[in-house]
């Protein structure tokens, strides 16, 4: 068994071993047979994630960026569980879990480990990488402590967000990470309340404001800038975050073909979009954003992201006309401020 | 106070006893009174509870000298006490007559203001205990603060706790 | 398959099994099926497949059925239409 | 001590004495034990532990990676990690800490980490109390751990290096807890002998040892580790189809654990001449006594030093000192006191609406003798109350007039030792 499948055969479902020793990290490929015939997922078949589920999508075009040796973190979530039924793991890589509010913790030990392992020589590596794979709960709301100190003591460690914008693994209960207006079933659509009343946290600016080496935002629509995003994030020395949108067709009313879609309209409204930033460089569009930046007329409106979700069906009733409107100002707003603090916007 | 606790204990080891030092169990403050405590012996020390009936009362702050104070204090036990220079202010504050104890008055204040500019009477404390005889040595003392403190800091202590055992009087 | 003992299991709850011994595909009621003449071969839906069940040989691209959950996006997202989702019951 | 004596590996003269706290003792000891990774986050009275490693970590004198987390909870997750990646891992804490980090608590057993914590004994809030009982140590005490008290700031060295020993140890796998009174042991400085580096090392066998296991998708066994060359996945969700045998497979750990436990004591008196009774409970006079105190940490002493006056006068009073109260060594105990009269069980916590923790232990030991003494549960020291020599001597008075006058079976058994009613 080996990382690279040399011969073209079905057994693309692999483990991912790497023997100690120096090696060059694996190079990023964008070519998708080169990538289909090189590389498997971290993510085995067989995994109880939903049909459509875009949360293993992330997992596997993460994978697709990393540099070699992994160790992966999840907190508890709809990802931990369905990949982790005892006894059949889905995980092609070391993977630990322990509980919901410390993946950003737990990932901090390891990263401890290794260096202390490696200091004294019983780690026979030149670098482990730490990958944090986290819903939205365990990372706006009950994990946002630990990733706040994690990201204090600059520990290495890329914390990847996977946001499907509320506690999907319970049945929908609504989390910091759920939009306006969204139905969930403890913010039901009734005759005085139109859904959650706040809008979600700004949890990649608040990631931003810790001055962190790297953030970003993506999503799995977007594979290419996705990939190069994670790459980036494991190169830089210290903590990164990126923030991966990751429809859920349940929670969200989606039907499950458009998973991909949806995110795709995420973008093109600007309800969701597409950046990355550095100390270095501040902030930069990415891919359709800096497209959208330099072209405003591709700049869908927000009801082209609405329609398609079940979720926000109360808004398209002509009574509700001014929500929308409410939630198109605010997505303009917030796109507006973006375009003035990304450096590579046109002025 | 816990300073010149230690300081007593780790001499006492240093002359190869058993000794314990702790504070007393309450929320310390800087400058608030406190207790502390040291127990020294020749066997291995067992008890972990307070000190309620001490062989020797030492007293740092004069102010707190009161009747309340020498509660629990052996028959015959032996108390050493910072003094402003007036020695029947002491047994007046304490309640007690001449003999009724052994009683070592230790210009502490005025030695520390002098030597360490500073009213820290912690080890000039020490120096009364030292006339004491039985309990450490001066040597084994003199050790103890080289090990607490350094430099200037530990060489003044040191004139200050010998200067303090010359200058205690017993009445 | 019988349960094991407590004897019988490795220390601390470690997975001692891999998922692909799992067949999501009995979860499937629409199933995917490639027109290999309309193919390209640009492999989007093996790189959109979520479970993973999209299998490229270097040849041609086939769906894995013992992993297909059916959902579908392999068929919105091919960009030549070229994969059908028929119903499972009756489909074959 | 029995009359042949073994001549120590490391007899007094080459070991070091110092004058040390019990927080300070922790320290070197974890300093010694070729520790890889410290997670902490501060709390009285434990502060003394991580103030003095973080020096050791200033200074260069440790190669240990020193995480200051934000939270307790974190500090707990951050030695899972870290013992998870195959490293030796330790943390510190107590009370509301404790409670804090309590979920941690256990999935580091279940995971079977060997992670050793030093806990400095003090109430749970509220009121908010920062000196020492047993409340928090009891909030811990299903949770999988191996607890160990200690009496004296020498044992607080001795055993955190042992707790290394124990948790690697290839046939128990579990996390241990040493647990030092706050102030009483935490705070106060004592006389110790400290081992040279070297005999530490050897002791411990180096650094921790990965033991392996056995998955279906490889041939080989493998290091119980993340490990990039062997994948392993750590922390499954288990239903009623397997969690039970998971579980049951901790409970026969912390089994062996008794014998382990054992064994460490001893092998620790043949490298320095110390023990400590049979490594889970230490026993004074028990063997011809009428009355005997059964308590743990810091107190001990006290009740034996009084105990000891008390057997010139010739009454007939014992002390057991649990060292152990995970494993629970139920048959040593009950081997102990079946033949004593009366047992007085001192517990520093209290279970409102129930017994003493300590006490239920005690009494489900000695439940199935055939002869069985009277036992009785003393509630004391809550709070950091200071259990008084002469609270001891009033305690072994009622006893002795309890014995006298017999019990009544309808006699009130939980009594309260030092609290103004």
């Amino acid at each position: 068994m080996s990382t690279q499948p040399t011969s073209k055969t079905r057994a693309q479902y692999k483990l991912w071993i790497f023997e100690p020793g120096k090696r060059e990290p694996l190079p990023l490929i964008f070519n998708l047979r080169q990538l289909a015939e090189q590389r498997t997922s971290i993510m085995l078949p067989g995994h109880r994630m939903c049909a459509g589920c875009t949360a293993p999508l992330v997992v596997k075009l993460a994978s697709f960026a990393f540099r070699g040796p992994t160790i992966v973190v999840s907190p508890t979530g709809c990802l931990e569980v369905s990949t982790s039924i005892y006894p059949w793991t889905s995980w092609a890589v070391p993977w630990i879990h322990s509980a919901f509010e410390n993946a950003a913790a737990t990932a901090s030990g390891i990263y401890a480990a290794i260096n202390a392992l490696k200091k004294t020589g019983r780690l026979k590596y030149d670098h482990v990488d730490v990958v944090v794979f986290a819903g939205d709960g365990g990372t706006y709301d009950i994990g946002f402590q630990a990733l706040s100190g994690m990201a204090e003591r600059g520990d290495d460690v890329l914390y990847i967000l996977y946001d499907n914008e509320a506690y999907m693994n319970t049945g929908i209960q609504r989390s910091g990470g759920t939009p306006k207006f969204a139905w969930t079933t403890t913010t039901p659509v009734g005759s005085v309340m139109p859904g959650k009343i706040q809008h979600k946290k700004p949890i990649a600016e608040i990631m931003v404001a810790h001055k962190i080496p790297y953030v970003a935002t993506g999503t799995p629509a977007h594979w290419l800038d996705f990939i190069k995003k994670v790459r980036k994030g494991l190169e830089v020395n210290g903590p990164a975050f990126i923030h991966a949108l990751a429809s859920c067709d349940r929670g969200w009313r989606v039907e499950e073909a458009l998973s991909v879609e949806v995110l795709r309209r995420a973008v093109d409204t600007c309800y969701f979009p597409l950046w990355e930033w550095s100390p270095e460089t501040g902030y930069l569009l990415t891919d359709r954003s800096l497209a959208i930046a330099r072209n405003p007329s591709l700049k869908q409106p927000i009801e082209k992201y609405l329609e398609i979700q079940g979720r926000f069906r109360h808004l398209l009733r002509p009574e509700n006309r001014e929500l929308v409107k409410q939630l198109q100002e605010y997505v303009d707003a917030v796109w507006e401020d973006l375009l003035r603090r990304a450096s590579n916007a046109p002025r | 106070m816990w300073t010149a606790s230690n300081i007593v204990a780790v001499a006492a080891a240093y002359g190869g006893k058993y000794a314990q030092s702790f504070p007393a169990f309450g929320p310390e403050r800087s400058g608030a009174p406190v207790l502390s405590f040291t127990r020294i012996s020749d066997e291995p020390i067992e008890a972990h509870s307070m000190i309620y009936e001490p062989d020797i009362l030492v007293i740092l702050d004069y102010t707190l000298l009161s009747p309340k104070i020498i509660e629990g204090l052996k028959p015959g036990g032996v108390i050493v006490t910072n003094y402003p220079g007036d020695v029947n202010f002491v047994f007046e504050s304490l309640g007690i007559k001449r003999g009724d104890y052994r009683v070592l008055l230790v210009p502490a204040s005025k030695l520390a203001l002098e030597i360490l500019k500073i009213k820290a009477t912690n080890t000039a404390m020490i120096g009364g205990l030292l006339r004491l005889g039985y309990v450490v040595k001066f040597e084994d003392v003199k050790k103890a603060v080289m090990e607490r403190f350094s430099g200037q800091v530990a060489e003044r202590n040191i004139i200050l706790i010998e200067r303090a055992m010359n200058e205690t009087i017993e009445v | 398959m019988g349960l094991r003992s407590s004897r019988e299991i490795p220390l601390g709850g470690v997975g001692f099994k891999l998922s692909t011994e799992v067949k999501t595909g009995d979860w499937r009621a629409m199933r995917p099926v490639i027109d290999q003449n309309k193919c390209t071969k640009c492999l989007l839906c093996w790189l959109y497949c979520p479970e993973p069940a999209i299998i490229w040989d270097g040849v041609k691209v086939e769906v894995d059925y013992n992993y297909c959950k059916g959902c579908g996006i392999c068929a919105h997202e091919c960009p030549v239409k070229a994969i059908s989702m028929i119903p499972e019951v009756g489909g074959e | 001590m029995s009359i042949a004596e073994v001549v120590p590996r490391y007899p007094k003269e080459k070991q070091k004495m110092m004058m040390l706290n019990g927080d300070e003792a922790v320290a070197y000891a974890v300093k010694q034990s070729y520790v890889d990774v410290v997670a902490a986050y501060p709390i009285t009275p434990q502060t003394i532990i991580v103030e003095k490693f973080s020096e050791f970590v200033a200074n260069g004198e440790v190669h240990t990676e020193f995480i200051h987390v934000e939270s307790e909870h974190s500090a707990m997750s951050a030695c899972i990690g870290a013992a998870a990646a195959g490293a030796r891992a330790f943390t510190s804490t107590c009370s509301q800490g404790l409670a804090l980090m309590a979920e941690m608590l256990y999935i580091a057993s279940g995971l079977r980490l060997p992670v050793v914590m030093a806990v400095t004994n003090r109430a749970l809030s509220a009121p908010i109390n920062i000196h020492s009982d047993h409340s928090d140590a009891y909030l811990m005490r299903d949770s999988g751990w191996i607890m160990l008290f200690v009496e004296n700031v020498q044992e607080a060295y001795d055993t955190t290096i042992q707790a290394f020993k124990i948790a690697e140890h290839s046939e128990v796998q579990l996390p241990v807890s040493v647990h030092l009174d706050g102030f009483f042991l935490s705070h106060t400085m004592e006389n110790l002998y400290i081992l040279p580096d070297e005999a530490v090392y050897e002791f411990l066998g180096g650094p921790r040892k990965l033991v392996k296991v056995k998955v279906e998708y490889f041939d080989e066994e493998l290091d119980y580790a993340l490990n990039p060359a062997r994948p392993l996945s750590m922390g499954m969700l288990a239903f009623y189809d397997y969690y039970f045998e998971i579980k049951i497979q901790q409970v026969e750990a912390m089994k062996r654990a008794e014998k382990v436990i054992r064994e460490v004591n001893e092998e620790w008196y043949k490298l320095t001449g110390r023990k400590y009774g049979d490594g889970l409970v230490d026993a004074y006079a028990i063997s011809d006594a009428e009355i005997a105190i059964v308590v743990m940490g810091s107190s001990a002493g006290t009740v034996r030093s009084v105990a000891k006056k008390l057997r010139e006068k010739g009454v007939k009073v014992g002390v057991l000192r649990i060292r152990s109260i995970r494993p629970f060594p139920h048959k040593t105990v009950a081997e102990l006191l079946k033949d004593v009269k009366l047992v007085a069980v001192l517990d520093r916590a209290a279970s409102p609406g129930s017994f003493g923790a300590l006490y239920l232990d005690i009494i489900s030991s000695l439940y199935n003798q055939k002869e069985r003494p009277i036992v009785v549960d003393y509630i004391y020291g809550l709070g950091g109350r200071d259990l008084s020599p002469q609270l001891v001597y009033k305690l072994v008075e009622d006893l002795e007039e309890g014995l006298k006058r017999g019990f009544a079976p309808e006699e009130e058994v939980v009594r309260y030792l030092g609290v103004r009613e």
